[in-house]
């Protein structure tokens, strides 16, 4: 639907700051999207992956000989032929971590339950499956290894033998000086463990991939919902011997990731393997068991003896603690996301003295990969239980403590510990328009005049920063031989041979609306339509532009994405301009640009199309005015400021841009049974300018969503054997419409200072529901037994048993008076 | 798991009488009515039938009579077609609410009672309620037709006594006496009715003045089928079934009857620990509801 | 999910002759309840068919026997692997055979770990009805042991 | 009576088209739907009958289409997302107020909430925000938290006269 403008109408509005209908939606309600299992290959063949049913087990034998005798079978793949197929992927660690061998296939061993044995090609999925019950393996079962503090005692069992130890990295993070501060303060609240528990986004697309191989050219085709695609090839290119650029990944529409697809390319060099040997185009379909036993997990974290200097007053000096990150058995986004938390290192909160002694390890779970708040949330969910139990622990109020220690807004922009540039924000408004939308005062009231009646009240804050346009230098703390730096997005914006405006973005959208977006900013240069900008979906790096780090991860399309796309829109309206000038004998700047057409100012009848320029280049170009050098294919790669970080002190800007989200909610919990009830929610953002406000308050209801689904319901669990007992919506109980109450919002904008339109990444939202309801449900316990949320998960059992725990228990909380 | 399903064949009889017939002649088929639990079996390759008789259209467990003192609901019956019968909601209410908490509209359109109680998962909703109301389940073999109380229908976790080639057709519901009412309550996983940790259920009849003639409470998820709590029952009779009658009779709980799985969703002790709490929620509706029909 | 349980019981046969029977695959397998059939695969060991389940989740599990080399004044320890419904057994049985005079006494453990599937479906409902399979298992080799005398 | 058969030939109406297949017994009317017909339209995102994104209306009744046997569906009629929208291409106004009010991010559960919606809309023209909530249940949605399609089936619910 094309629509005519007045030039009223252009003079006084811009596109970008509305929210208009997305493009996305035309086809998506259709059921007209096109995702990756709607691929249809002619003569393709499908592929079954048998998994191991054991968490930890030797694999003594494979026998796939009555699989292949199968009717329909074309193939079979084991371990054993991947050890010679495929050398090792990639690790991000450096030695002895790097020692650590992970193929698409489990080779002599399997470390985590679901991890994929044996792969069947066959004519059909039902063929391949049948034949795959054929498979006959010997395991010699091992013990198995669960938890993070385990995995670091000398007397368990050691995952990959040749690192010596289930270590795979270890780092010491220390800014300021924590022991002065131990000294100077008041008193120390010392907390002896802290869980963040293991959960994942479960997008309802699950992953899947069609993979072609074409030996004309020796390239691979790749049609799949891969989120980083340029990642994937970074990985599966050296580990598979296929130069990089004969890997042709393209994306259209995906349903939902979260960052949990981004390490699917284990997957897909299955599939590649297969194409290349079978010499059919290989598809793939995983299906939720599969997802939830093999597909990502989010990182599972546990906090050991924090110590928190604190003044009387309630001023926060600083924070010392262990921490154990579980990244499952195999380390493969990691450990990258453990420098991502160093993003967020005080929070939202002066404090200038940190200590993390930080430990990733490995257990007989599936491996972690990004998941929303990466890495993040973890550190910012220890942050606010600790103002929380500090606050009551010193009988202090939790908003007042809040806003003592929060970062002013005067102070922005404001330099972290670490050297992180805290761009712009107004953390205390945030909170009070939070507490506004929950009515807070009343509930307060209310809560007063329930005490004594059974009926338990509990009001949460959660303060987090949602960092966006990571800094991948940082990868070099963690790997000093890391070759990477900075970030960046790249944009092409051409007039096409018909006039119309075309943009390619290497970007991999979820949801996220970069159509409408991107069309938002070509359309405010070049006087358009959105409508009357053609954004092509998804990634292709066979036709369409991208970088090393395209796709849609880390909250920043609004910053890199955009980004680009402005600088190569901004570049085709000066050729533009510059060839209407040459037609009209004008200057440049006499030109404006209206409605697709390019004309003088004041001279109505000097315009034309934009097709006539289209025409002028591409097809009558004898009549092109003299010496004019203009393509109308205007490519631009933005490129954030970053900096290299000092690598021995941690130290350096890792984040471009920190939108803010404070959350605050009211539950009730029944003491009966320990359920817990949202009574009210709202949420306050601040993602600088808005492009899209509604888009971006899409997204905080979604981050929401998630959050308090993980908060309440959501957890992956192993039992003692490492056998997973929650591997489908059964038992992983994903939130429904009836558990999710009316997320209240409210935005305030402070234009980032470091972003081309002022805009802030944002839509992970740093796990702000985590963080609240556990605030809520111990501001519950504090008015009854006082013991410790320690755990982010909190089902109704757990708030039962906190809620009967015996007063004289151990508590694992204790204040120290300093005497010093 | 996956949405591929093992080679099976397939099977539509026109009568029930056929149907009756293909179960015993054929070996190791499976009735396929609503197959809301039956088709995640057969995905998950854990079992399942090489052949399924497709039972979904009979016309003869569809039907829903009113009897003099019960109804007869077929088994066929849909928790969506029970909850738009006026027969039910007019002489047995309570059924009305509970299907209509059982899942979500798309299982609802297709999920039948006699799959619910064939089924006998410890998390369904039917098997406690029908326990305490009195069900009685028709059943039907090659050796014609037998009745069989709720209390021994139900035998164990996803176990019956219908025996091999038996078919349950349809479910006697008695109808509720006047200054009766029933109750249940559920503690479900995050609170949604889809999966049941516990579930109480209830029936009381009071006497003219008030006080309590009959209870039956019974739970769920407490052991492996649905279970009486006698004593408490006992101790409720004769009472004017207030909070401190309720106390008391509760205190009575025989903790030795329960014997509750340990599962991701709950721990036995917690389950454990809800038994008193849900049972006693269901026993409040159910007065709540008999108490109504005393004032109207 | 693993499943631990154990019981003992009293024959009325000499100690050695106990040995004799349960040391023997082929009396294992013809004495394991509701299986389709057996195999004797060595010395030692044979393989079971055994029919599991119960309503709508069964199945045939082949299950492989192995009984392990007995030292005098230990227990006997015959390990049970079984494989099928996407999911695996492994089961160590061990039997302490003490000589009450005129008979022996059996004093069983079995430590059953389940993997795969059918751990993960129903962990807390399948612990009963695997442990009512373990019961079955061990009273019929004790009336098999009783006839065999 | 029919025999038992591992295959069966079925005869269905499918958004107004009707279609006669060979079907084998074991597949699921949503791999049907798919894989036979090519509607792609119609997503699947579990394999335990738990996220709804296949749900399709069989005989006016809203579904779970990996919970029915294609065989089971012989002789149905059927509506799926792609016969939601006029012939002309201009959207059903479930589809409009999804768009509208935002109601979807990445799109992939919305075919299967659309059929929801659309369903519960007829059974219940009126709905309250607690019923819309029940109403959708069966449906999960990773990306909204719900609240605007909550928002979206309200704005149809509040209207008059809906036409749906």
């Amino acid at each position: 639907m094309s629509q005519t403008l007045t030039e009223d109408k252009v003079s006084i509005k811009t596109w970008s700051g509305q929210s208009i209908p997305r493009k996305e939606d035309g086809r998506l309600v259709k059921g007209q999207g096109r995702f990756a299992d709607d691929i249809r290959r002619h003569h393709e063949a499908h592929v079954y992956l048998l998994r191991s049913p054991y968490g930890h087990a030797r694999i003594r034998a494979v026998d796939v000989s009555a699989a292949e005798a199968a009717p329909g079978v074309i193939a079979t793949l084991t371990g054993a032929e991947v050890h010679f197929l495929q050398k090792p992927f990639m690790q991000i660690a450096p030695l002895p971590g790097g020692y650590i061998e992970d193929y698409c296939l489990a080779v002599d061993k399997v470390r985590f339950m679901g991890e994929p044995v044996v792969a069947v090609l066959a004519e059909t999925a039902e063929a391949a499956r049948d034949a795959a019950d054929l498979v006959e393996v010997d395991y010699e079962p091992l013990p198995a290894l669960i938890t993070g503090e385990d995995a670091l005692k000398d007397d368990g069992p050691v995952l990959h033998g040749k690192v010596g130890s289930n270590v795979v990295w270890h780092g010491l993070y220390d800014w300021g000086s924590i022991d002065e501060a131990k000294r100077k303060a008041d008193k120390i609240v010392k907390i002896d463990r802290l869980h963040f528990h293991r959960f994942t986004s479960t997008p309802i697309e699950c992953n899947a991939a069609v993979v072609e191989y074409y030996p004309g050219s020796e390239e691979y085709t790749i049609w799949c919902n891969n989120t980083m695609p340029q990642f994937a090839a970074m990985f599966m290119g050296p580990a598979l011997g296929i130069p990089t650029d004969r890997m042709h990944f393209i994306t259209q529409d995906i349903g939902g990731s979260f960052g949990n697809k981004i390490t699917n390319y284990v997957y897909i060099a299955i599939c590649a393997i297969l194409a290349k040997k079978s010499g059919r185009p290989v598809r793939w379909t995983e299906y939720r068991t599969d997802h939830i036993l093999g597909g990502s997990h989010g990182n599972e974290r546990t906090f050991l003896d924090i110590e928190v200097p604190v003044k009387n007053d309630g001023t926060i000096l600083g924070i010392d603690a262990r921490a154990i990150d579980d990244c499952g058995a195999y380390p493969r986004y990691e450990p990258l996301g453990s420098v991502i938390w160093s993003q967020v290192v005080p929070g939202a909160y002066q404090f200038r003295n940190v200590r993390v002694d930080y430990t990733q390890v490995v257990t007989n779970k599936c491996p972690v990969g990004p998941n929303r708040g990466y890495s993040r949330l973890q550190h910012l969910w220890m942050l606010e239980r600790v103002i929380d139990i500090v606050a009551h622990e010193l009988n202090l109020d939790a908003v007042a403590i809040r806003k003592q220690n929060y970062i002013q807004p005067e102070q922005m922009p404001y330099e972290t510990p670490n050297g992180c540039v805290y761009d712009s924000g107004d953390y205390p408004r945030c909170l009070d328009l939070a507490l506004d939308l929950i009515h807070y005062d009343h509930w307060r009231q209310r809560q007063r005049e329930l005490s004594g009646t059974g009926k338990l009240i509990g009001i949460g804050i959660g303060s987090t920063l949602d960092s966006g346009t990571n800094n991948f230098g940082q990868a070099r703390i963690i790997n000093h031989d890391l070759p990477f730096s900075g970030n960046g997005e790249v944009s092409n914006v051409k007039l096409d041979l018909y006039g119309e405006v075309v943009v390619t973005i290497g970007t991999t959208p979820q949801g996220q609306g970069h159509e409408t977006t991107a069309a938002q900013v070509v359309a405010d240069l070049l006087g358009l339509h959105p409508d009357q900008v053609r954004v092509l979906i998804g990634h292709d790096n066979g036709r369409n532009v991208y970088t090393g780090f395209s796709g849609t991860y880390a909250s920043q399309f609004a910053v890199t994405g955009l980004g680009a796309v402005r600088g190569a829109a901004l570049k085709l309206k000066n050729e533009i301009e510059l060839l209407a000038a040459g037609i009209f004998g004008a200057a440049p700047d006499a030109i404006e640009l209206v409605d697709g057409t390019a004309r003088v100012k004041g001279k109505a009848e000097m315009a034309i199309p934009f097709i006539g320029l289209a025409n002028i280049v591409f097809a009558n170009n004898a009549t092109i005015p003299d010496g004019l050098d203009v393509s109308l294919n205007c490519t631009y790669t933005y490129r954030p400021s970053f900096k290299i970080p000092d690598v021995e002190r941690k130290f350096g800007n890792l984040t471009l841009t920190y939108a803010t989200q404070i959350h605050a909610c009211v539950i009730e919990v029944d003491e009966a049974t320990g359920e817990t009830k949202i009574l009210e929610y709202g949420a306050a953002d601040d993602s600088g300018t808005l492009i899209h406000p509604q888009i971006v308050e899409g997204q905080v209801h979604g981050a929401a969503g998630l959050g308090i689904g993980a908060a309440l319901y959501e957890a992956l669990e192993y039992d003692a054997e490492g056998q997973m007992i929650s591997p489908n919506f059964y038992a992983y109980k994903a939130v429904t419409a009836v558990d999710v109450p009316m997320i209240k919002t409210a935005a305030i904008e402070s234009p980032s200072p470091f972003s081309p339109n002022g805009a802030k990444g944002m839509g992970e939202g740093g796990g702000a529901p985590l963080h609240a309801i556990c605030s809520a449900l111990q501001d519950v316990m504090y008015q009854r037994t006082r013991a410790i949320v320690s755990d982010s998960y909190n089902p109704a059992e757990r708030v039962y048993r906190l809620l009967r725990q015996s007063e004289t228990a151990n508590r694992g909380v204790h204040v120290i008076e300093n005497r010093a | 798991m996956a949405l591929l399903l093992r080679e099976l064949e397939y099977v539509r009889p026109d009568s029930l009488e056929d149907a009756v017939r293909l179960l015993s002649e054929l070996p190791d088929a499976g009735l396929l009515a609503g197959g809301q639990s039956l088709i995640n079996v057969l995905k998950m390759r854990i079992g399942g039938y090489s052949t399924l008789i497709d039972i979904s259209r009979l016309r003869e467990l569809k039907a829903i009579e009113v009897g003099e003192k019960s109804l007869r609901v077929g088994a066929g019956v849909t928790y969506d077609e029970l909850m738009h019968s006026m027969e039910v909601s007019l002489h047995r209410p309570t059924l009305v609410d509970v299907v209509g908490r059982i899942a979500d509209p798309q299982v609802r359109n297709r999920g039948t009672l006699g799959g619910n109680c064939c089924y006998n998962d410890p998390t369904c909703h039917l098997p406690p309620i029908l326990t305490a109301i009195g069900t009685v389940f028709e059943a039907r073999g090659s050796h014609g037709t037998r009745m069989i109380p709720a209390s021994e229908f139900f035998v164990s976790y996803y176990q019956t006594s219908l025996g091999p080639g038996e078919m349950l057709v349809a479910l006697h519901v008695p109808k509720l006496k006047s200054r009766s009412g029933d109750g249940f309550v559920p503690l479900s996983v995050g609170g949604t009715d889809v999966l049941n940790i516990i579930a109480g259920a209830a029936t009381v009849t009071l006497a003219e003045e008030g006080g309590i003639e009959e209870v039956v409470i019974v739970v769920t998820g407490a052991s492996e089928r649905p279970i009486r709590l006698e004593s408490v029952e006992e101790g409720l009779k004769g009472t004017a079934g207030q909070p401190d009658d309720a106390d008391r009779a509760f205190s009575l709980l025989d903790l030795a009857l329960l014997d509750p799985p340990d599962d991701v969703h709950a721990s036995a002790e917690y389950r454990r620990d809800m038994v008193p709490v849900f049972t006693r929620r269901a026993l409040e509706q159910a007065m709540k509801n008999a108490r109504r029909g005393i004032h109207d | 999910m693993k499943v631990t349980e154990q019981g003992q019981f009293v024959v009325s046969a000499s100690p050695d002759h106990v040995l004799q029977l349960v040391t023997d695959p082929d009396f294992l397998g013809k004495t394991l309840p509701d299986s389709k059939g057996y195999r004797v695969t060595g010395p030692a060991s044979c393989v079971v068919d055994m029919k599991v389940g119960v309503s709508h989740i069964k199945g045939v599990m082949p299950t492989t026997l192995t009984v392990q080399p007995h030292q005098p004044g230990t227990p006997l320890i015959i390990r049970v692997g079984a494989q099928g419904l996407g999911s695996r057994v492994d089961m160590e049985l061990g039997f302490d055979i003490q000589d009450l005079g005129h008979s022996t006494q059996l004093a069983w453990t079995s430590m059953a770990t389940v993997s795969g599937v059918l751990a993960s479906v129903g962990s807390g409902l399948l612990r009963p009805l695997a442990k009512r399979n373990f019961d079955a298992i061990v009273s019929a080799i004790q009336q098999a042991i009783e006839q065999a005398i | 009576m029919t025999e038992p058969a591992k295959s069966k030939t079925i005869r269905v109406t499918v958004d107004g088209i009707e279609y006669t297949r060979d079907v084998e017994a074991r597949t699921l009317l949503v791999r049907f739907i798919r894989e036979a017909l090519n509607h792609t339209g119609t997503h699947f995102g579990c394999d335990t009958g738990h996220c709804g994104s296949c749900s399709v209306i069989v005989d006016g009744k809203v579904v779970k289409s990996c919970m029915v046997l294609a065989v089971q569906a012989d002789g149905a009629d059927i509506e799926t997302v792609e016969g939601l929208a006029n012939p002309d291409g201009s959207l059903h106004p479930i589809q409009q107020a999804f768009s509208q009010y935002h109601a979807l991010q990445c799109g992939f559960c919305t075919p299967g909430v659309l059929m929801a919606a659309k369903y519960l809309l007829e059974t219940n023209p009126h709905p309250n925000e607690e019923e819309i909530r029940r109403g959708i249940k069966g449906n999960l949605c990773r990306c909204t938290g719900y609240v605007n399609i909550v928002r979206a089936i309200q704005s149809l619910a509040n209207e008059e006269e809906v036409r749906v």
